[in-house]
């Protein structure tokens, strides 16, 4: 059909894409299989013994270096990050979509005031809450807790779903939940078993990049929470260490960091595309 | 009493007001055909009466009870949309049960009323699909269906032959009034299509501008608009609206134009300012030129159905179509206008009515 | 243990038997010398139990926050003798070096009782002091009822008692009257040169002596070594470009950061020796420095002299100390020499950075806190830390005295005592202490990037340096 | 007989009328937790408050705003982080309208390129600007070993001023663009086939359908996109802290980075929340001309729909 010049161009195109995006990343899977010091040659090589000691040290919680060993909580970290970003984006849904259906649905009184002011949290600078934040937690006593950091992430991934679902909602025809309520069926039916399920792609889209982006999160867990909350963000740095940085074990730590949401997206794929388009459900 | 009852609906969008004041009856077993141009507010009375537009004010009474502050689901009737609405992610049955889901029948029970009406519909063979594996009119059917199964008081049918083809349209013209009268529902069934309206109706309720311009049997809003604009919407090719001159002859009046003159029997004023003459196209009667009468040109001819439209253009100037069965004739030549076997007078200030002809006919010598 | 051992250890501890004889005995009794370290810890602890209730708090834990340091790990290494002689228990939470502060300013800023006690360095003090986080430990020092008898805190080097000890006002000495102690000295680096030895073996050269002979080599190394640079420096745009090894040269030419008249300040940066350092300084990076200096830390630092890629650091003496370790490339290859930059100077002037601990004043257990800092600051576990560990600058004089810590060293370490040594008489905090500390040393740090890079010449850029500073200390009241 | 015998409900009052308060209350109460510290804030900008001087706090109106016009540095902030936003947003933009027509076609291997090119946005940028530093170290850094490759051997990445930008401007790219990529890939795919199928029909040329086909149909999903990159970037934090610091002198010094050393290394508390008032009013007017620009785009895209 295509011209075969096209075809030439294009996927030199999209190969020139994929090296530049994937490149860094196959230098740090690469990376993660070799020691320090073979990552540490001059020039740079290819070439070296593939080990696994870096996974080893990540997973059994031991890092041996010049100094001794050291004690690493990945495994914790790692943990932390899957509960605070699961937690918060589950939060966020829970209390995003139902505003993304109203602001979507309804024209109501204050209702864009409302829904700019959720995203202009969006644009806050995380700095300009966070310092006054500490302070104010500490009165709360929600200080170093999981409950008052889901609460923060919730800058992150609520004005983020809210967005994104309401644009999907509102190009989604409100005459298929009119048909379902005429039917007989209760508010809350309609929303959960017609609006929900037919937004499903829009949700998972924004639940994926909310999840993303507070995966990604640095700050606010670094000022807020104690050591044995941190996520793996801040505790990959723990690789940077006196006897020098292990590249290795932050390589290997970003690889396993990554998989959750690879998976996840993986997964969403279908959707994903799908989801973020504003475009309805055609019946 | 049994079936719907409306009266002063009244919705806003803004500062616009989009019904003002709707009042209506519709008794169960009857079909009620609500009928105006798009942006009437058809199909916003129609949610209105089913709860999902929020009316301002005004009642709304099924069997007799008030329904109005009701959440559409505790209202009982059944409504197809426009546009289908079918949910897509559940399959034609399932689509159709939900009603009965709704109110929580024993699935046994719902399957046999499923089946019932899916056979009433002949679309049996289809309930396992999903709604975009259904052709329109399969998912029309699908959507009347789900709007009958449950066998409400009232049904609300918003222009559901609008997206089907026309071969069907046809099908379901004829299908739908035995069928509608077999629900023993009152039934609103919303169109802008007057033969449609026609084929169904037992009373049109003519809608523009969110009032109501008549409300009245089929064969009187074709015959004797309430309005001008009555006259206008209802009917296609619409009613020539002619300036006539009234002319008092003996017991009656008559109003002469474009070589008719019919006669008012019943009309009281005699003399008025260029009254409007309404004349259906087919009640223009037509001789050859030979036959005497005022001749008038045909300026241009498009068949319709069995008969052809002429436009006409009279001795006095005016142009005005008229329809007629056989033969079509070629444009530039002449025919003969003898007279209006049906004709209505219009006050030209108002718009409203002024009196029916009488059943004679007239040849203006 | 025997009877025999036990007496034996508390005979030395008692100060009865010399460590030889100690050392004899102990062998004749069939015990190896390792064994007999963890006996001589084991009744150290019970010597200071002896004397001292340190069951007082039993049942309180203490809340650290810390910095991942080998001094951390060795202290957490040792924290079970802490738990067995005083019946509390401790917690902690560790942070890496890049974001610690962030943390203990976020911690103490919104006035959080979490953390008992912490580890900084001086010149966070001078901030931390100032603003009303941290205790005087002056009041526990000076109360025998709060100190055991034997902590001798006279034992600690001079200069680094004093370090931490400062009244407050803007431009007072370190130490001077009316000062507080704002925190206890724990470990601490100097900053001489370590270098590769299989480098200059390679090339023939010998360890330079002062800064224009460091050039030179360095600048040799950079043009003939074959791929590493000469000498590895940091230079992120932060504080911790200042203080080591520059700060130290530029000492040693003589050159201040401020003049202090009438309580106020002025800077100095903008002086002749100031501007002669800042030359020979600024030469150094751009002919011999790493490519991409402006974003090294010592981490870089290090890891460049580790795995071979600089030929020398002109850094804190520990991280060379360090990169001789297992797991570098050039393990082992790291020699250490003293350098007194200035031709003219009479001995090097080494700048310190001291870990310390502090107590925080929104600490709900002030005084069970205080044991911990005492115990983690005793001579017990300060000899631990630097025999065990790599609590390799110890702050206690008696440990340097330590003929098992200086056997240690010298034998995996050649030249790193002898550094030590020659570079320790002098080596002090030459900042001026006031709060603006961070602003000033970040400002400099700016400047001297922009330097490097030839965007503004170095006499010009250090006027502008030294307006932008006078006017940052007018604002504040202090300049 | 009918189904209908339904029971009569106890409220005649309808519950329709406050039901998207109570939808969207909780969220904004979630939020509105948020804006206690956010008053604070704003109350310290007004301010002489460094931690260090405890006994200097006082109330100065506008004072840490008035000193900001007449500070150089201040000045270098909002050209830097201007500098920052135009470059990263305009590339990625371009880069990832780019990566989308190319994705266009709902092919199986499109959709996994979709996904697999999302990795960097998956990496974090802290961690991220970690990898970037050492891929660009002189000695160990493969890109500074390729760019030597091609005679480029006294690059010097971030550590030269005028290089600097170039680098984390890289890494804002190879990060970010993914997020404007996948965004815009979905809105290409939900655009209606139809005028598509038409141009090609009439043979009107790729160029012409592009400029006046797609990119306005394009333009709300470009418009959120942007929005959402572009306050983003003006607030680039992570990854110009972990790269430089802001240097090297003060040629990355962008406003979160400013504030951030004015807090945590200078405990200048009116300073830095003075200067993230001006961030956020920024943001806030960008924001606010963005949203009425998106609702604007999809009023009129449901018009043609």
């Amino acid at each position: 059909m295509r011209e075969p010049i096209t075809r030439i161009l294009r996927g030199s195109a999209l190969a020139l894409i994929l090296l530049f995006f994937l490149f860094p990343i196959l230098w740090i899977l690469l990376m993660s299989f070799q020691t320090n010091a073979d990552i540490l040659r001059i020039p740079p090589r290819l070439g070296f013994t593939p080990t696994l000691s870096n996974y080893v040290a990540l997973l059994s919680g031991k890092l041996a270096t010049s100094s001794g060993t050291l004690d690493i909580t990945f495994l914790r970290n790692l943990g932390n990050s899957l509960l605070l970003s699961v937690a918060s984006v589950a939060a966020s849904l829970v209390l995003g979509v139902p505003a993304a259906y109203a602001f979507a649905r309804y024209r109501f009184r204050l209702g864009e005031s409302i829904a700019f002011t959720l995203l202009s949290f969006r644009f806050a600078p995380p700095l300009l809450v966070l310092l006054p934040l500490s302070l104010y937690f500490q009165i709360l006593g929600l200080t170093d807790t999981y409950g008052g950091l889901i609460w923060v992430y919730q800058l992150i991934t609520l004005p983020l779903i809210l967005w994104i679902v309401r644009g999907y909602f509102e190009d989604a025809s409100p005459d298929i939940e009119h048909a379902y309520r005429v039917d007989g069926h209760s508010w809350w039916r309609t929303f959960t078993r017609i609006a929900v399920p037919l937004a499903r792609p829009g949700i998972a889209a924004a639940g994926l990049l909310a999840f993303i982006f507070a995966w990604n999160n640095f700050v606010f867990a670094l000022v807020l929470a104690s050591a044995d909350k941190q996520p793996v963000t801040v505790g990959a740095l723990a690789f940077v260490t006196a006897a020098g940085i292990q590249y290795g074990q932050i390589a290997a730590a970003i690889v396993l960091s990554i998989l959750p949401t690879l998976a996840l997206a993986l997964y969403a794929q279908r959707w994903l595309v799908e989801g973020l388009s504003l475009g309805a459900v055609k019946g | 009493m049994s079936g719907l009852e409306i009266s002063g609906i009244r919705v806003r969008f803004g500062h616009a007001e989009v019904l003002r004041g709707i009042d209506c009856r519709v008794a169960a077993g009857e079909t009620v055909v609500l009928f105006g141009p798009s942006g009437a507010g058809k199909t916003t009375l129609l949610r209105a009466i089913a709860g999902v537009e929020p009316a301002a004010s005004g009642v709304v009474r099924i069997d007799g009870r008030e329904v109005q502050d009701l959440e559409p689901e505790h209202r009982p009737l059944g409504m197809a949309f426009q546009n289908f609405s079918l949910y897509p992610h559940l399959s034609a049955y399932e689509n159709i049960a939900s009603p009965l889901r709704a109110r929580r029948l024993r699935t046994p029970e719902i399957e046999i009323k499923v089946r019932r009406v899916a056979d009433l519909l002949r679309i049996d063979h289809v309930l396992g699909h999903l709604p975009r594996e259904l052709s329109n009119g399969q998912k029309q059917r699908t959507a009347l269906a789900r709007a009958l199964v449950a066998e409400p008081p009232v049904l609300l049918l918003d222009d559901p032959l609008r997206n089907v083809d026309a071969k069907l349209r046809y099908e379901m013209r004829l299908e739908l009034p035995p069928l509608l009268r077999k629900t023993g529902a009152a039934v609103i069934f919303v169109t802008q299509d007057f033969r449609e309206a026609m084929a169904l109706a037992d009373r049109v309720v003519v809608l523009r501008e969110g009032a109501v311009l008549q409300d009245a049997p089929a064969e009187e809003v074709y015959g004797a608009p309430a309005s001008v604009p009555v006259a206008q919407l209802f009917g296609d090719p619409p009613m020539n609206l002619l300036s006539a001159r009234l002319v008092q002859e003996d017991n009656r009046v008559r109003a002469e134009a474009a070589g008719m003159a019919p006669g008012f029997p019943d009309l009281d004023i005699t003399r008025m300012e260029a009254p409007l003459l309404g004349v259906r196209p087919e009640d223009v009667l037509l001789a050859s030129p030979a036959t005497g009468g005022a001749h008038a040109e045909i300026l241009a001819v498009t068949p319709l159905h069995e008969r052809c439209v002429l436009l006409l253009r009279a001795a006095d100037g005016t142009e005005l179509v008229a329809s007629m069965a056989g033969a079509a004739p070629d444009p530039g030549t002449f025919v003969s206008i003898a007279g209006a076997r049906h004709a209505v007078l219009f006050d030209p200030a108002s718009g409203r009515r002024l009196a029916i002809s009488d059943a004679r006919t007239e040849v203006v010598a | 243990m025997s009877d025999k051992a036990r007496d034996l250890c508390k005979a030395r501890v008692a100060g009865r038997i010399s460590r030889r004889e100690f050392g004899k005995r102990i062998t004749a009794l069939g015990i190896g010398a390792a064994a007999a370290d963890g006996l001589l810890q084991a009744s150290y602890t019970r010597a200071m139990a002896a004397s001292f209730d340190w069951m007082k708090y039993k049942g309180t834990t203490v809340k650290l926050l810390l910095n991942k340091h080998p001094y951390a790990d060795a202290m957490i290494a040792d924290l079970d003798a802490f738990r067995a002689l005083t019946g509390m228990d401790v917690k902690y939470d560790i942070f890496p070096e890049d974001v610690y502060f962030d943390k203990v300013t976020a911690a103490l800023s919104s006035r959080s009782s979490q953390y008992d006690a912490f580890m900084t360095g001086a010149y966070q003090t001078w901030q931390y002091g100032p603003a009303g986080w941290l205790v005087d430990m002056n009041e526990y020092l000076h109360d025998a009822g709060k100190t055991a008898p034997d902590y001798d805190f006279e034992d600690m080097l001079p200069n680094l008692r004093a370090s931490d000890s400062w009244s407050g006002v803007p431009g007072a000495p370190l130490g001077g009257t009316g000062a507080k102690q704002w925190a206890i000295p724990w470990g601490f680096e100097l900053y001489s040169i370590s270098y590769n030895r299989n480098i200059f073996d390679q090339l023939k050269i010998t360890p330079p002596e002062n800064l224009p002979d460091l050039i030179e080599k360095a600048t040799k190394i950079t043009k003939d070594a074959g791929g590493p640079y000469g000498v590895g420096v940091r230079g992120s745009r932060s504080w911790a470009t200042i203080h080591p090894g520059f700060l130290s040269g530029y000492t040693n030419y003589g050159a201040r950061d401020f003049t202090v008249a009438d309580g106020k300040l002025k800077s100095a940066v903008d002086s002749a020796e100031s501007k002669a350092f800042h030359e020979l300084w600024v030469k150094m990076i751009q002919e011999a420095g790493p490519k991409n200096w402006a974003t090294y830390t010592w981490y870089q630092v290090g890891q460049d002299l580790g795995a071979g890629a600089s030929g020398m650091i002109y850094d804190a003496d520990i991280l060379g100390y360090f990169m001789n370790g297992a797991g570098n490339k050039e393990a082992g290859h790291i020699g250490y020499t003293p350098i007194a930059p200035n031709p003219e100077a009479k001995g090097p002037t080494s700048n310190i950075w001291i870990w310390s601990l502090a107590l925080s004043n929104f600490s709900n257990a002030k005084d069970a806190a205080w044991y911990f800092i005492q115990w983690a600051t005793s001579k017990q576990h300060d000899m631990f830390g630097a025999r065990k560990k790599d609590l390799v600058d110890p702050v206690r004089a008696s440990v340097w005295a330590d003929k098992v810590f200086q056997d240690r060293i010298a034998g995996s370490y050649p030249g790193y005592l002898e550094t030590y040594k020659a570079t320790a008489p002098d080596a002090k905090i030459y900042f001026t202490p006031q709060p603006l500390f961070f602003n000033v040393t970040t400002e400099w740090a700016a400047a001297l990037q922009r330097m490097v890079a030839k965007e503004v010449a170095v006499s010009e850029g250090l006027d502008q340096l030294a307006a932008t500073i006078n006017r940052e200390l007018r604002d504040a009241g202090i300049g | 007989m009918s189904d209908f015998a339904l029971p009569v409900p106890a409220k005649r009052w309808r519950v329709g009328r406050l039901l998207p308060y109570l939808l969207s209350l909780p969220s904004l109460l979630v939020c509105v937790g948020i804006v206690i510290p956010f008053v604070a804030s704003a109350i310290y900008s007004l301010q002489r408050y460094n931690l260090a001087f405890p006994t200097g706090r006082a109330f100065i109106g506008f004072g840490n705003y008035i000193s900001f016009l007449s500070d150089p540095s201040f000045w270098n902030t909002v050209e830097v982080s201007i500098i920052y936003t135009a470059a990263t947003v305009g590339i990625e933009l371009l880069l990832g309208l780019a990566i989308a027509m190319l994705l266009r076609e709902r092919t199986f291997i499109n959709n996994v390129i979709s996904v697999v090119l999302m990795l960097p946005l998956m990496t974090a940028p802290a961690l991220a600007s970690l990898m970037w530093k050492l891929m660009t170290n002189p000695g160990f850094g493969v890109l500074s070993w390729a760019v030597s490759l091609i005679g480029l051997s006294n690059f010097k990445w971030a550590s030269d001023p005028h290089t600097a930008m170039l680098t984390v401007v890289l890494v804002d790219i190879w990060v970010y663009t993914p997020f404007i990529m996948i965004l815009l890939l979905a809105g290409l795919r939900s655009l209606p086939p139809a005028p598509f199928e038409a141009a090609q029909l009439d043979g009107v040329p790729g160029r012409f359908v592009f400029f006046r086909v797609t990119l306005p149909m394009l333009s709300p999903f470009i418009v959120t996109a942007c929005l959402f990159r572009l306050l983003d970037s003006i607030q680039q934090f992570d990854i110009i802290y972990a790269m430089t610091q802001g240097g090297p002198g003060d040629s990355l010094m962008v406003f979160q980075v400013g504030a951030y050393l004015e807090f945590f290394q200078y405990t200048n508390v009116g300073r830095s929340a003075a200067l993230l008032m001006v961030l956020w009013v920024i943001t806030y007017f960008l924001s606010d001309r963005f949203v009425r620009q998106w609702h604007k785009l999809r009023e009129r895209r449901q018009g043609h729909a």
